[in-house]
């Protein structure tokens, strides 16, 4: 560990996330881990449709930016045409886990050989705080204004623990950005997900729990404390698949 | 532009919370019986960006909702006035939230009037009531509707949602009303 | 809009997130159950449109929104329940495309929406409210017109009128027709013959034609029957603009500032965009000399012009995609250019 | 001791900085950026650690830490 | 047990199934549980797009025909608005667990209380033997003519494996047509599938193994092999909930 | 049509099973992987549509196939692929609707694939092919047409062109126009800076408006360049039949009998259907003295004849939709019995 | 013994009767019906049991099998 | 009808591969250097239901694909003769597979050939080669095209599939051609 400067696969952009906002840690370890791999070169990214569709804007690396939850198809595409470069998806829990629960379970199943970056925030951040698959009980939103599983909404979808039934997924780690301790396992667990792709090994996927305090209308600190003490009691941290 | 009505283009950044002052004076016209219309526009989906509202009031209906030559502008951070700056007629008049803005209007045809809103609304404790402080001021200063109105509509609009916010709103308009500096026109 | 599904008796609402009309789903989301309905958010819009196709068929006044993008989406579901002839409202309110775009206002959506975005024969009765009080009780009016003739309807909105605040009278709903009787729902047969609803039709070999016949019929009495039009100092007007929704709203303040100048212009502004109002057209045919197309989209409202107008007047095109809009002000000027009658043929932008 | 520098233009004064720090050596500004955001201040260059807590959980790569100067 | 005839619920008509297909035992099935438990008249079926489009020209009761894979959501719509009625689902693999995926999942994940009949037979039928999600590895289909899994194509989905992970479902158990014994417990399955919903207690489905002598280009006696000796290994038959 | 896509370098197919057009991904399946490409069976026609948009982001010469229902599913990817500008092949082999409908043949998606389905002011290529070697020799040239514009094209067949069985002669690849490089795709961004495809346009406000400006002047590059038509004894034909694809192909048969009998009947045969071959009629409006429009759906190809010929001559129509087909005979009899000159202004089936 | 009857119109010829039937007493008919399929003949009314396995196996419901009658 | 085209039509139910017959017609056409066009129509998606196949053997190019009025038609079942007696041109023929129709044309200007095609394929041992059969028949009853040119096409059509079904649908076509009755035309 030498000097700790911002990664050279981000641009010195000033993102448009909300202060206090995981997804900037998010991006700052998925860059890290590309430097450090020194694989900017030979990566393909693609951006979700939620908060961090911008996100092309904020990688040094080629960029496509995807239609709501399609991604993991468009991934697809790619990685089947450049077999030999090294693509990943970043998404939402609404991108991930609703609208493109399709892709994201076949392309799972397929064993694609790609990295998958979910970053599940409880919420959907960029169309102002619905209700998101992983939307824990009780969790108030703007469309389960008296908190999820009052009208029949159902509860969250672990989706780790979802995609380890499929043979095709090699990786599943679930993860947190809501300690520095979070952080480290965070990348370790990124950075493990891309090996996996060099060596050709398959679908793997890091759910990175992440803070949106925007739309959970809390404070940095609360927000915090609603990782740490809610989200992880609902959605354990570990690996759910190592093979 | 019809003599009957005023235009005015509110603008910020995303979080700047330009759609509750746009609002505000809208809900303030129909309670004064004067037609309104308030319309806003978004740079991003949601978050960062820019975002700027037009407010008309008018005593006939309103057909165009919004305006490129506003009469008035409340200008709450820099890359707005950029924007605008050129925009507003002659003689108009501009609220700058010194806060986010650097420097004067570089126009002298415009009235113009200074409060430094965020810091205002940093002091009262929430940042996020600036937009509040700068319409305070706003109103003082145009009386396009009377203040009574708008603290009627702060009432309407918060305190179904909470409570507390109409308290600390009305105490934002309040500052904002009491600390403004205003520039007379330079030509 | 919301407020007014529910007071005509919207039982159920499915959608998905997506701005620009998040406050439709998140408004309903208290309001309905409050009133006794559903509200579902979806996983996706195609979920939500299926939803409608389920909720429909079990008799619920079902409603779902949306905007661009996600209006794409349904289009499968939506040719089924235009096929099924089940009734519903769908809002579009429009963005700026095509693909993710952004969200500004657009009328890029015209053609998906008037001629028919999914597959096959088919037509939803589309509406293009101008204003805020126009879309309230238009929406009610939706609600109407898809039982009664058992056909989706369309809210053709956009992002402008979507964020725009006016005073609106809260009007209490009364129904404009006397509805038939639902006798198509699926309720259980009890005390009856099973029921089936779909769009299937193999047995005889030709049963779809005579289906599409059917439903072809039933377009033609729509277009008869419904048609709304607001028109605006056309009697003695040499030039005539032609714009819709927004854009409708926006020539109006143009054609008024025309006329304080003294210029002989008007304004033909559909409401009803599908049945169009031909007749409209027609007479300004007859009477003006020129015509002016205004659009936030590029081109696609002009075509029903030239066809209901049977291209007998010369028509000039001023639109923009991509969540551009027209100024009272820019309009007023081409009007003002327009005055030196010029001959050409029919001209538009496209040519 | 580490060479420790915010960029008080990036900083979006979220406090996470703030939170984490085991020396308690960061504090907010009083006064704004160009952005309207308070900003992350070292309250003292000396009691840093260098140990990077700051910059792993800045959202906005604000923070700057040189340890290679520590070593010095 | 007294005579052995066409239940009420089922049609005087002939099916257009192939000689030997299992819908046509299948819907023998629920038509002899809907007759047992005398909820015909309240019965709301709907057919999906497969090889039983048409079962609404069969079943004695209202039915509604839906868009490929969208029978779920299709159910949602009419359980919630009329919610003293029965609502089942009939389903095939490709409908249900492709095209159909997201709608399952997360009608499952709502807790939808309707019933869902699962027809796996590892194939899509209607369309003329295209590899299906359930396709188990290495069996031929016209879009997998080495075999499924020779050219990235993943194996199988195991659907009652996946969806027990989801909190909303209460009943889970797959089945097969393939042999008497197997009939029987088909009817009981499907019996406690349709009692649950009665009793309000949310999602159930049963998954039953079905023959496409057809698509499969097998006898019937090679069909009935290939169910009990390789579609029951890769898809073992059980409960996989019940709540 | 597949072989025809392998032979032109088409490298990447995703799609999902739908009748009739299931030989296209079954013959793929195998072909493909043998000739170095991929095959991939989707879960969806969303999916498929989706890697389309990753693979020719990728560089892939790429094609998606799959009818009417499927077609309406992939729609918003369409929008997409349009907006970002990424070439690629769609066939939709057309069956009969609206909804599930059947699986007889039909022109009902006309509108979808010409107007647009999608959201938003785009344009496709749309090929409109009539006879099996057409369809093979355009395949090919679609490739091209999608390349060197950037631009997606759709081939809009029908269930019987899909299922006839035909001589055909496998005529080997040749570009027909010089492709420009593909220097807009992704690779990694090795000794480059990084490349973005995407469709958001947020920064400068208006960006999307330009982008929209661009797309525009490209649209009306290809109109201007690009326009296939087959014309046959036109030349003095008092009664032009305009159809196209498999209804164009029976009209031919039509005009056969017709001339046999000494009637002055030709026909206009767009093929390339988006842009639409204009010319033809304007010249067609100044000798002939009507036009009869025949296609297998319930008027929607005839929009654009009276607007290519600016509604200059009455148009009759002759077409149902649901997997109705027109026989040669019935063409002729109508054709017959419009001999003696009415005078009807622009007559239609719908008015 | 039951009652048991085939009705050779439905049937579509497909065995699994013959296949499950315990006793070994159907078979499928030389002729076919008049949809072109073979149908299911019982081989000896007598030797039926009635256990209900081929009807339970038949997709066409082309069984019928009365066991009160069995009973008298 | 064009003097120079011969239009037939086969049909039946889904399963009794009417394509096939179609195919094979329309590729021994090709052998033979004429043009030909061969069309399916189906019923249902895929299973049961009606199929019906037209076949168009000419010297020109072949505009219509199909046709109301066939020359000839091959009637593999019952509800295919209901359908399509009536369209058959004056004094044109017709093939009638008896396994599986119970009564003989009502027209009496048509030339009828009968055989039980279905029971022929089932004493082949496979119900799936009737088509094949029924096309041995109609070959050598019409001569549109040679014997010849339709062996050499199922030796195309079948030896990259499953050489043992080309053996067997040689004999299939032996079968028909050897056992058909052909009844004069009574009027
Ligand atoms: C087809 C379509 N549907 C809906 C949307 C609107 N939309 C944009 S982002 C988003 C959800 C974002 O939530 P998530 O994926 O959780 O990302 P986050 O913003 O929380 O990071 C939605 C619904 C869209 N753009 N396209
Ligand atoms: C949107 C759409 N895509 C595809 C189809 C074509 N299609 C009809 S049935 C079917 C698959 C049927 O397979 P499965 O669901 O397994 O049912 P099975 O026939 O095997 O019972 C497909 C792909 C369609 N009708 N609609
Ligand atoms: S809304 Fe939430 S997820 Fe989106 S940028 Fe803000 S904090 Fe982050
Ligand atoms: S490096 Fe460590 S000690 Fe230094 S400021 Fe950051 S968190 Fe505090
Ligand atoms: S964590 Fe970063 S952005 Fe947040 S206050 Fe500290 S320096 Fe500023
Ligand atoms: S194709 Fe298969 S599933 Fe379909 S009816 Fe035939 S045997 Fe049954
Ligand atoms: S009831 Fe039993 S014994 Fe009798 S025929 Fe059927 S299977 Fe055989
Ligand atoms: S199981 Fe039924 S259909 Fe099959 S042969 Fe026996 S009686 Fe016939
Ligand atoms: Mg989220
Ligand atoms: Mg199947």
């Amino acid at each position: 560990m030498a000097t700790f400067t911002r990664p050279d696969t981000l641009k010195d952009q000033i993102t448009h996330y909300c202060p206090g906002c995981g997804h900037g840690i998010a991006h700052r370890i998925v860059a890290e881990v590309i430097d450090e791999l020194g694989i900017r070169e030979k990566t393909i990214g693609t951006a979700p449709v939620g908060c961090a569709v911008l996100m092309y804007d904020y990688f040094n690396v080629d960029m496509i930016e995807c239609a709501h939850g399609r991604a993991p198809a468009v991934a697809t595409g790619i990685k089947r045409v450049q077999p030999d470069k090294i693509v990943f998806t970043y998404q939402g829990d609404g991108d991930l886990a609703a609208i493109g629960t399709a892709e994201t379970i076949h392309a799972a199943n397929r064993g694609e050989n790609i990295t998958v970056i979910f970053i599940n925030n409880a919420i959907y951040g960029m169309t102002g705080g619905q209700m998101a698959p992983t939307t824990i009980c009780g969790q108030p939103t703007t469309t389960t204004p008296d908190g999820r599983g009052a009208h029949g909404e159902g509860g969250p979808i672990r989706v780790c623990e979802l995609l380890s039934n499929l043979d095709g997924t090699c990786y599943l780690e679930r993860t947190a950005v809501s300690t520095p301790k979070d952080v480290l396992a965070t990348r370790r667990a990124i950075k493990k997900a891309f090996e996996n792709q060099i060596a050709g090994k398959g679908f793997s996927m890091v759910e990175v729990l992440s803070m949106c305090p925007t739309d959970w209308k809390l404070s940095t600190q609360k927000s915090l404390e609603f990782v740490n003490n809610d989200l992880k009691k609902v959605f354990p941290l570990g690996v759910y698949k190592d093979r | 532009m019809d003599n009957q009505a005023t235009y005015i283009t509110i603008a910020g950044s995303g979080g700047q919370g330009i759609v509750v002052v746009g609002n505000l004076i809208a809900r303030a016209c129909v309670i004064e019986g004067k037609n309104a219309s308030g319309w806003v526009a978004y740079g991003a989906e949601m978050r960062g960006g820019t975002a700027n509202a037009t407010v008309i009031v008018s005593q006939e209906e309103i057909a165009c909702p919004f305006v490129e030559t506003p009469d008035m502008a409340i200008m709450l951070n820099q890359p707005s006035l950029e924007r605008f700056e050129g925009n507003i007629v002659e003689g108009g008049m501009v609220l700058l939230n010194t806060s986010m803005i650097q420097r004067p209007v570089e126009r002298d045809d415009l009235k113009q009037v200074f409060l430094a809103a965020t810091e205002m609304a940093h002091e009262l404790g929430n940042l996020k009531v600036a937009n509040i402080v700068a319409l305070g001021a706003f109103i003082d200063h145009t009386q396009v509707v009377k203040m009574d109105s708008i603290r009627q509509a702060i009432g309407d609009l918060f305190a179904s949602k909470n409570p507390k916010m109409v308290e600390l709103n009305l105490k934002a308009l309040d500052v904002g009303a009491a600390n403004y500096k205003c520039e007379k026109v330079k030509g | 809009m919301a407020e007014a599904a529910v007071r005509a008796g919207c039982t159920f609402f499915a959608g998905y997130p997506i701005t620009p009309q998040n406050e439709v789903p998140e408004y309903l989301s208290w309001r309905l159950p409050q009133a006794g309905g559903v509200f579902v958010q979806a996983e996706s819009e195609v979920a939500a449109i299926n939803m409608i196709f389920g909720s429909s068929a079990a008799g619920a006044r079902s409603m779902t929104s949306s905007s661009s993008p996600g209006v794409s989406l349904k289009q499968e579901g939506i040719s089924y329940i235009a096929g099924a002839e089940l009734p519903c409202v769908i809002a579009n309110v429009q963005r700026g495309g095509p693909g993710l775009g952004n969200i500004r206002a657009s009328q890029g959506d015209y053609f998906q929406a008037v001629k028919g975005g999914g597959h096959g024969d088919y037509k939803l009765i589309v509406l293009g409210p101008a204003y805020v009080q126009e879309l309230y009780d238009l929406t009610m009016r939706a609600f109407d017109w898809a039982d009664y003739y058992r056909n989706p309807v369309m809210i053709l909105s956009d992002g402008i009128l979507g964020q725009i605040a006016e005073p609106l009278e809260l009007t209490p709903y009364t129904p404009i027709v006397k509805l038939p009787p639902k006798d198509y729902i699926l309720t259980g047969c009890a005390g009856r013959t099973p029921r089936v609803v779909k769009t299937l039709f193999l047995n005889p070999a030709d049963g779809l034609v005579h289906h599409n016949d059917h439903l072809q019929e039933k377009y033609r009495r729509i277009e008869h029957e419904l048609s709304l039009c607001e028109e605006y100092e056309t009697a003695d007007a040499d030039i005539i603009i032609a714009a819709y929704g927004m854009s409708g709203r926006i020539a109006k303040g143009a054609v008024r500032k025309a006329r304080r100048k003294g210029l002989k212009v008007g304004l033909i502004r559909p409401i009803t965009l599908w049945p169009f109002p031909k007749e409209p057209f027609v007479r300004a045919a007859r009477t003006a000399s020129k015509m002016l197309v205004v659009e936030m989209s590029c081109g696609q409202f002009i075509e029903d012009v030239k066809l209901a107008s049977e291209c007998a007047v010369p028509v000039e095109f001023f639109g923009k995609g991509g969540g551009w809009y027209p100024m009272d002000t820019d309009i007023l000027e081409i009007v003002e250019s327009m005055q030196p009658c010029r001959s050409a043929p029919c001209a538009t932008r496209k040519d | 001791m580490a060479n420790i520098t915010f960029d008080t233009h990036r900083c979006k004064g979220c406090g996470l900085c703030v939170i984490f720090c085991p020396c308690g050596n960061i504090r907010m500004s009083d006064v704004l950026n160009e952005h309207g955001h308070p900003y992350a201040e070292l309250i003292d260059q000396g009691r840093c650690t260098g140990c990077g807590l700051c910059f792993r959980m800045c959202p906005d790569t604000a923070i700057e830490i040189d340890r290679k100067k520590t070593a010095k």
